[in-house]
């Protein structure tokens, strides 16, 4: 079968002076007609820019130094803009991996889906407005109305992911190529995206390609997978033969290094660590001059096989050989850290200059809550049902409606310094919460002089370069602007830039969403040291009910707005859980066996 | 860990940065030899430039002896052009430069300080917009001496509203974005959101505007002084050279006014050039 | 211009200055009398048709006159039949109600504006009589030989006769805006700083003026108004800038030459400031400067030096009068007799940015004696504020001023000197006060000019004051207009003047 | 936001009445005394001493200050000290035509401005960037003075096409072709002071703009350059366009005085000079009320139109 996209050793570089980044090295690939290829990869690896290059869309300063893009058999490499857009959209669409800068902030969503609508299906205006809506419902979103009427800052992460999704499905490529899309979105509203996918390979032989780091989702979706490396393809085949016998070491790292519902209970009185590749990396005190590296768990020398695993608690493989001490520290022994009680949270809406009448929308309601000291909280909850607007009050960063919120039992609204030294917080997009104009490494060693954490620039410098080492940057990207580093390198920054400050609260908003699951198992693991050498609090969130459940100790479940139910995290899988968790848990995807075969 | 893409090992320097930029280059080439010519002006004028001859009033340009012809005053034009971006330099650089850091912090506070102190110090930056710059100078220049203070003073107070307001509704835009979130979240106090967060964000717009100000204020004190508020003749000042040489400008002598105009015509392209250069340094 | 006059047509003439306002007895300035004179006339006229030698006095509103023997006593006979432009009569008890407002505090309308600036003319009024419906009387208490020259001539203290029932009807603020006389124009608008218009006046008593209308246009900018000229928006302007005489010339425009008329420009003393005070400092001033050079050279020949206060175009002009001759080496001497080092006197020198040349010329005049002399430059506007307000480091500051009439010599003194506290500080003022007063209360025509010139030599050795120059271009008339006439003094006839189609 | 609008509109009362008194006070601390400028130079200080008293200039600084509240409630601003007409015929033609040449300037400025802007701005980089920046940055250095005699000599004297100054012509119609034809010059002198200013912006949100993830967004939708440019660049830089504009009616409407002096344009600066420039405080405060009453308002139609402009402030 003829591919839709031929890649063929595509060599991208961005040129700085004295120095080349070479961001892909020699990529090649092959999209057929109906198929959906998984790109899967390392963090950083070039996969966002290699999709990127397909459609013409690398940023100013990148060169194409090598290779060729054929799409239909067309050239598209040195294509001038207009003849590109002959491509772009009906031909290819793209999902962008960022999909809260992706939006245009000064119009709405109804207009930005309108204008697509218009350009490639021709139909009138209202006729776009309907199709929006039609779209808007077809990726999940509960009250389209609202959200047409919306600005982008007005959406959860996960309903402005939808929504570009919804434009680039829009229009009908032949080709789609989507860059994570699903990482801000809860389990069940994946996994309708990932069937309207899969609907759309099957109704138009729409091929897609996927970029991904969920292997749930690989093996949910696609018929081959792609594996990338250090810029390079390393590995490519079947889905169920990658996923099943991967032949290259690194294929195999990341496969060991997914999380799995019930891996917790597995991990038996073992230390709670996932495997990942860095597994070796020494454990590093922060900010202790001593600096003992303390020994860490050694990694499975020889994976076996995980195809057909059970996502249910007490599955077969477990990490048997993880070790450490005890997993479950007894949560309910610190007093509360982070009290909430009874907060409501409204946004005012509309109003002058909208042309929509001024409305209040509850975002959180009535919600109370206390984490305790030393414990994970986890936060789960359909996406758009307030989580992040609770987290952000919780770190008094958002003006509350109604309620109290106590850290230590001192209001956070009237947080002083030393208050906040001790209460980090981890955006949810990594791209808005760095600041663009000033480098990563001033970005993170500035709090620790300012809170005191490094006593001169010397050792700021030096506490940054550990923390982003800790988080598998290497410390030169110290100098690097957000904007020159990949999604997932942007989130371990927002990471490293927390967790250097050694506060006793973090919370963390979907810290690992946007990381192979090599980095996301280091990421997880540091974080489970730190707590357990620092006596950390977290409160984190996430759509991924593996590491939710591996890595918490308590879960609470938000439904539109309000906190249903609160659970020690062994409870996950009780009988009685409400129906909107039971969703959640249903709509889990396990990894192995694809539920669809094609090709 | 395994390595990611090695980083890049030698990281541009802000100098590479600037220097590549080939008209910021251009622009601070023309401004160092401005400034040298301006310094050396004593050793390179071939008249003084204050000494007129009445013998020889408004040679044309090409004269012998008088490269660019003589004034009004019979004084050498090419001397007097020599030493005349003294004052401008001068006046023009720090007055602006003033301009600039007051405007800049009184619009960071207007944009991000909480309502009543934002309403109160904006509303105050709308009366000093008011004020018209010339009842300031002529009350200036009734309690103090006319000179370079007075004119640094004036524009000071003139472009102070300009750029506050500029400031202002940029860092309004910033203020609601997440990094200042974050950057909150990290403890960092307010002025400090201000001065290391927000600003590097608005280096453009600050850069901008000020090095378009340098150019626009050498000419406006040029007025000032024919107000009777600035240097004071017969030095030699650009602004002053054109306002004077005006008078002859289309009766047979364009020289006297034209060499300077075009004087400070480099000038303030060389500051636009150097300017732009700036941000992109700053604001990579 | 067509050498045949021709009647209508309107004439647009620029002005240097916005014209201040349109009351006789409050105005000042030149630029004004310029217009008001054609709104407003007086009791005796000028015959302003030759532009050479001294005006003749020739009846206005008055058809005769008769002076005393002692030139205290002056009585008119008034015109008959004419009416003011708002058609009340004019008549004696018109003339009363105007010589009252400004000499009469016990008057309904007296107004003490108005009789501050005629003071300038009328201090010595000791009273007025109306003879009957169509005689008054003035008696002043000094012999006044200078009085009818003093009535048609002014910048201030104009003795225009206006509507007394157009003061009453618009008050005593009102009249500048609604000036209402007897001329051969009538006010018809003024739109502040763009023009003022008057047409003719359909029932002038007189001859009918060629023009229909008139326009007076300030631009106060020196080369927008000769633009203005020669783009052929306006057909005449005043104060011609030196500089484009030439080219004036050259394309075509009348620039008449006049070396008699009655201005002067000069400096005054500030004697608050301490060198200044030291008579050989401002002697040595003046020996300083080569004022011949200056007219000749920076103005082009476009100005005359003086070197006496007595203005060129002044009845008791002498043309050979010198107060101190150029000498710098005498200078020099004269400064370190008065005790001081090279360079140790300093002091600045307002000037307003026409004189800005001038200023800066004689700067380095000072320079070349040992005097450190800074120049402040200012926009006419400020400079009028500024040297009304000096400060102890002021030197000098400029004065243009200038009067056919010989008791110029009086006025200028008193304004230079007198109420400058100028007398205390030289020793030999009291010479002068005394040569002054001799020849203002003079009653005899026949010595008059011999006294004045007399009291001007007396003053000269005082060194109180520092003549500079006078303008010999100063208007400049497009082809347009015919008749355009500078007589020796400053304002001109409208009434001869036309314009072609 | 209508409160806020409400809020801002009641605060002008106090504002204004701050500025007037400020300014009350400046002129009266200057050395100026209105009676004593030119025609004080020819009068005995018993003389000058009559006029004062005849102004009530002999009262306090408060009394007067006082007189001239109520004037300006009773009386339209009392009347002017040195040429004692009312002010309100000084003040308010002299402000309207300045309005007019400052309307004519601003659109002037912010048409060219934007157009070169952007034109430049989506040339980022190229020769017709740096060619129209070029254009610009000459323009907005010609010092007025020169330049401003340069064009009158030229456009007037030398080709004819246009008027020399002044408003209207002195011999037509005063209609308003006429007033457009005498506007040309000084509305495009004026213009270039602040043209440079909104270029320079509008090519900077461009070219950020143009860089932007949003419009690669469109970019991978196929939207035409036109489409892009027109409609979402040309969104996302109304902000800095609004906000230049805004400063611009500002620097023109102060910066108009050499310009009106150059073209005999019979605006507010010649009548404020003078009038400053004689502590005719009654003219001043008028003059100056109005002006600030121009500024508040643009300012306020700024800071509204800016928070409409960017939905994410709609509601801070
Ligand atoms: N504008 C840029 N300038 C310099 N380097 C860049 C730039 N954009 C990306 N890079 C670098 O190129 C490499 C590939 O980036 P890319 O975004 O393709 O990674 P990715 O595979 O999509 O990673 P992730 O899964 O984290 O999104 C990274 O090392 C990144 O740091
Ligand atoms: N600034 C805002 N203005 C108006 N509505 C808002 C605003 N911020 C959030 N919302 C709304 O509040 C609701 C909760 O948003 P929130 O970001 O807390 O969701 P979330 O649970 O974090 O979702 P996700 O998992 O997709 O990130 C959403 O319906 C969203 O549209
Ligand atoms: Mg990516
Ligand atoms: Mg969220």
């Amino acid at each position: 079968m003829t591919a839709v996209l031929t890649v063929d050793g595509l060599h991208v570089d961005f040129p700085l002076p004295g120095d080349v980044v070479h961001a892909v090295r020699g990529v090649d690939l092959e999209v057929r007609p109906g198929e959906v290829l998984a790109l899967v990869g390392e963090s950083g690896s070039g996969k966002s820019v290699t999709a990127a290059s397909i459609l013409g869309l690398l940023p100013g300063t990148a060169r194409i130094t090598a290779g060729s893009i054929r799409f239909e058999g067309n050239e598209l490499v040195g294509l001038p803009e207009k003849r590109l857009n002959v491509f772009r959209g009906a031909g290819i669409g793209m999902i962008f991996q960022d999909p809260v800068t992706s939006l245009d902030p000064s119009f709405t969503i109804g207009s930005q889906l309108g204008d697509t609508a218009r350009l490639h299906l021709r139909v009138s205006r209202d006729e776009a407005r309907e199709v929006g809506r039609t779209w808007l419902d077809r990726v999940g979103i509960t009250d389209p109305e609202r959200v047409l009427r919306s600005y982008p800052h007005e959406l959860s992460g996960g309903m402005r992911q939808r929504v570009m999704i919804a434009l680039a499905g829009l229009s009908g490529p032949k080709l789609l190529i989507a860059d994570e899309p699903t990482t801000a979105l809860d389990a069940t509203v994946q996994k309708q995206i990932l069937d309207l996918l899969l609907d759309l390979t099957g109704e138009t032989g729409t091929a897609v390609l996927l970029i991904t780091h969920d292997f749930g989702v690989v093996s949910h979706t696609s018929s081959r997978v792609a594996v990338m490396r250090e810029g390079a393809i390393v590995e490519v085949g079947e889905t169920a033969q990658v996923l099943g016998a991967p032949e290259h070491p690194y294929t195999r790292t990341l496969i060991d290094s997914v999380p799995e519902i019930g891996q917790r209970h597995s991990a038996g009185g073992q230390e709670r660590r996932l495997l990942s590749a860095a597994a070796h990396t020494a454990r590093v005190h922060l900010s202790s001059e001593t600096d003992s590296p303390r020994p860490s768990p050694s990694p499975r020398p020889s994976p076996s096989p995980r195809s057909g695993r059970s996502p249910r608690p007490g599955g077969s493989a477990g990490l048997g050989d993880s070790t450490g001490p005890n997993v479950l520290a007894s949560p309910a022994a610190g007093r509360p850290i982070l009290e909430i009680s009874r907060v409501s949270k409204d946004f005012t809406v509309g109003g002058l200059g909208t042309g929509r009448h001024k409305a209040t929308l509850r975002a959180v309601d009535d919600v109370t809550l206390s984490v305790r000291r030393g414990e994970i909280f986890g936060l789960i909850g359909e996406s758009g049902s307030g989580k992040s607007t609770l987290a952000r009050l919780a770190g008094g960063l958002l003006p509350r409606t109604a309620g109290k919120i106590n850290f230590d039992g001192t209001d956070v609204a009237a947080a002083g310094r030393e208050l906040r030294r001790r209460f980090q917080y981890v955006f949810q997009d990594a791209t808005t919460a760095l600041n663009p104009r000033i480098k990563v490494g001033d970005q993170i060693a500035r709090p620790l002089l300012r809170l005191g954490k490094a006593t001169g620039r010397r050792q700021a410098a030096e506490l940054t370069g550990r923390a982003l080492d800790l988080v598998g940057l290497s410390a030169g990207y110290a100098d690097r602007y957000p904007r020159e580093f990949s999604g997932g390198q942007r989130q371990r920054v927002s990471i490293a830039r927390a967790i250097a400050l050694e506060p006793d609260l973090l919370i963390l908003d979907e810290p690992t969403s946007a990381l192979d699951v090599s980095t996301q198992a280091t990421i997880l693991n540091l974080l489970l040291d730190l707590k357990d050498e620092l006596d950390l609090t977290y409160l984190f969130i996430g759509h991924n009910l593996a590491v939710i459940e591996f890595v918490c100790d308590r879960i609470g479940v938000m439904h539109q707005g309000s906190l249903i139910e609160t659970f020690s995290a062994d409870e996950l899988f009780a009988a009685d859980r409400q129906p909107a968790t039971r969703a959640l848990l249903d709509a889990v995807l396990p990894i192995g066996a694809p539920t669809t075969t094609k090709g | 860990m395994t390595a990611v893409i090695a980083p890049p090992r030698l990281r541009r320097s802000a100098v590479a940065r600037f220097v590549r930029n080939r008209e910021a280059l251009l622009g601070l080439v023309v401004l160092v030899v401005v400034i040298g010519i301006s310094v050396l002006a004593p050793w390179l004028a071939p008249h003084d430039p204050n000494a007129g001859d009445p013998e020889s009033v408004l040679l044309p340009t090409g004269s012998a002896g008088h490269l660019l012809g003589t004034d009004d005053q019979g004084r050498d034009v090419l001397s007097r052009l020599l030493y005349g971006g003294r004052g401008a330099l001068v006046v023009a650089t720090v007055s602006v430069a003033a301009a600039l850091v007051i405007g800049t912090l009184l619009g960071l506070t207007g944009a991000f300080a909480g309502r009543r102190t934002s309403g109160v110090l904006m509303r105050v930056i709308d009366l000093l917009f008011a004020f018209p710059v010339i009842l300031v100078a002529l009350s200036l220049a009734a309690i103090v001496q006319p000179g370079p203070g007075v004119l640094i003073g004036t524009v000071v107070f003139g472009a102070v509203p300009y750029v506050t307001r500029i400031v202002y509704a940029e860092a309004k835009i910033e203020r609601g974005k997440d990094y200042v979130e974050a950057a909150r979240s990290l403890g960092a106090s307010e002025p400090a959101i201000l001065l290391t967060e927000v600003l590097p964000n608005l280096v453009s717009s600050v850069v901008i505007y000020g090095t378009s100000l340098v150019g626009i204020n050498i000419v406006f004190t040029a007025s000032l002084s024919a107000l009777g508020l600035g240097i004071q003749p017969p030095n030699p000042d650009w602004g002053r050279m054109l306002a004077e040489g005006a008078k002859v400008l289309v009766t047979g002598s364009p020289g006297v006014a034209t060499f300077p105009a075009v004087a400070i015509l480099l000038v303030a392209l060389a500051f636009n050039w150097l300017g732009d250069g700036l941000r992109d340094v700053l604001n990579p | 211009a067509d050498s045949t006059p021709r009647d209508g047509g309107t004439l647009i003439v620029g002005q240097y200055q916005e014209v201040t306002q349109f009351d006789p007895n409050r105005q000042y300035s030149w630029e004004t009398w310029r217009i008001d004179r054609n709104i407003y006339e007086t009791l005796v006229n000028e015959d302003l048709t030759s532009p050479t030698g001294v005006p003749k006095i020739v009846p206005g509103l008055a058809t005769s006159w008769t002076v005393s023997p002692d030139a205290t006593t002056y009585t008119f006979t008034l015109r008959q039949g004419v009416k003011f432009t708002d058609g009340t009569p004019f008549d004696a008890a018109a003339v009363q109600f105007n010589v009252r407002r400004f000499t009469d505090p016990a008057f309904e309308y007296y107004d003490k504006v108005s009789a501050a600036t005629m003071s300038l003319v009328y201090a010595d009024l000791k009273s007025f009589d109306v003879v009957d419906a169509n005689t008054v009387k003035y008696t002043f208490k000094h012999p006044f030989l200078d009085y009818l020259r003093q009535i048609p001539n002014s910048g201030n203290a104009a003795s225009g006769i206006f509507s007394p029932e157009a003061l009453k009807k618009y008050g005593q603020d009102g009249l500048a805006d609604h000036p209402t006389g007897t001329g051969p124009f009538t006010f018809q608008e003024r739109v502040r700083g763009d023009h003022t218009t008057l047409v003719r006046n359909t029932d002038y008593w007189g001859q009918r003026p060629h023009l229909d209308k008139v326009i007076f246009k300030p631009i106060g900018d020196d080369q927008s108004r000769v633009a203005a000229l020669r783009s052929g928006a306006v057909d005449l302007i005043s104060r011609v800038p030196p500089d484009s005489v030439a080219s004036l010339e050259k394309a075509g425009y009348a620039v008449p030459e006049n070396k008699n008329v009655p201005q002067i420009i000069y400096y005054n003393f500030n004697y608050t400031n301490k060198y200044l005070q030291n008579k050989k400092v401002r002697q040595a001033i003046i020996q300083a400067v080569d004022r011949k050079t200056l007219a000749e050279k920076i103005y082009k020949g476009y100005a005359e030096a003086a070197t006496s206060i007595i203005n060129q175009g002044n009845e008791a002009y002498d043309a050979s009068a010198v107060d101190y001759p150029y000498d710098p080496e005498a200078a020099k001497k004269l400064i370190a007799e008065a005790g001081y080092q090279p360079g140790q006197i300093s002091f600045t020198i307002l000037s307003d940015t026409t004189g800005q040349p001038t200023a800066e010329y004689i700067q380095q005049q000072l320079k070349a004696v040992g005097i450190e002399a800074s120049v402040q430059s200012f926009e006419w506007i400020t400079y009028g504020t500024r040297s009304a307000n000096l400060k102890p480091e002021d030197g000098l500051n400029l004065g243009e001023w200038g009067y056919v009439a010989p008791n110029w010599v009086k006025i200028s003194h008193n304004y230079s000197v007198g109420i400058r506290d100028g007398d205390k500080y030289s020793d030999t003022s009291a010479d002068t006060l005394k040569a002054i007063d001799t020849a203002a209360y003079n009653p005899d025509p026949a010595k008059s000019t011999e006294l004045w010139q007399a009291a001007a030599q007396t003053w000269a050795t005082d060194a109180t004051v520092f003549p500079l120059l006078s303008f010999n271009r100063y208007y400049a008339v497009s082809e347009r207009v015919g008749g355009f006439v500078w007589p020796q003094q400053d304002h001109y006839d409208l009434a001869q003047v036309w314009v072609a189609d | 936001m209508t409160r806020q609008i409400l809020w801002r509109l009641v605060n002008l009362v106090p504002l204004l009445f701050v500025i007037s008194l400020l300014v009350f006070f400046i002129s009266q601390a200057g050395p100026a005394d209105p009676i004593k400028d030119v025609l004080s130079q020819k009068m005995s200080a018993e003389q000058i001493e009559q006029i004062r008293q005849a102004y009530g200039l002999d009262q306090t600084a408060w009394s007067q200050y006082l007189h001239w509240l109520r004037d300006m409630f009773t009386n339209g601003g009392g009347i002017s000290l040195s040429v004692r007409s009312p002010v309100s015929g000084i003040v308010y033609p002299a402000f309207l035509n300045t309005l007019i040449l400052g309307a004519a300037t601003t659109v002037v400025t912010v048409v060219l401005g934007v157009l070169i802007g952007f034109a430049a701005g989506i040339r980022h980089g190229r020769p017709a960037d740096r060619a129209a920046m070029l254009f610009v940055q000459i323009g907005s250095n010609l010092p007025i003075y020169w330049f401003g005699l340069i064009i009158i000599w030229l456009t007037a004297v030398r080709w004819n096409w246009l008027p020399a100054g002044g408003m209207h012509d002195l011999r037509g119609d005063g209609g308003f072709g006429d007033l457009l034809l005498h506007l040309i010059a000084p509305a495009f002198a004026a213009s270039l002071v602040s043209m440079l200013i909104v270029a320079r912006f509008v090519r900077a949100a461009v070219i950020e703009s143009a860089q932007s993830d949003y419009i690669r967004t469109y970019r991978s939708q196929g939207f035409g350059r036109a489409a892009i440019l027109g409609k979402h660049i040309g969104r996302n830089i109304l902000p800095p366009i609004v906000n230049t504009t805004g400063l611009t009616v500002g620097s023109v409407i102060t910066g108009v005085v050499f310009v009106e002096t150059i073209f005999s344009w019979p605006g507010l600066g010649s009548v404020l000079l003078n009038a400053i420039a004689g502590s005719d405080y009654p003219v001043i405060q008028s003059g100056i009320l109005l002006v600030a009453v121009v500024f508040v308002v643009v300012n306020l139609i700024t800071d509204v139109l800016l928070d409409l402009l960017n939905p994410r402030l709609r509601h801070a």
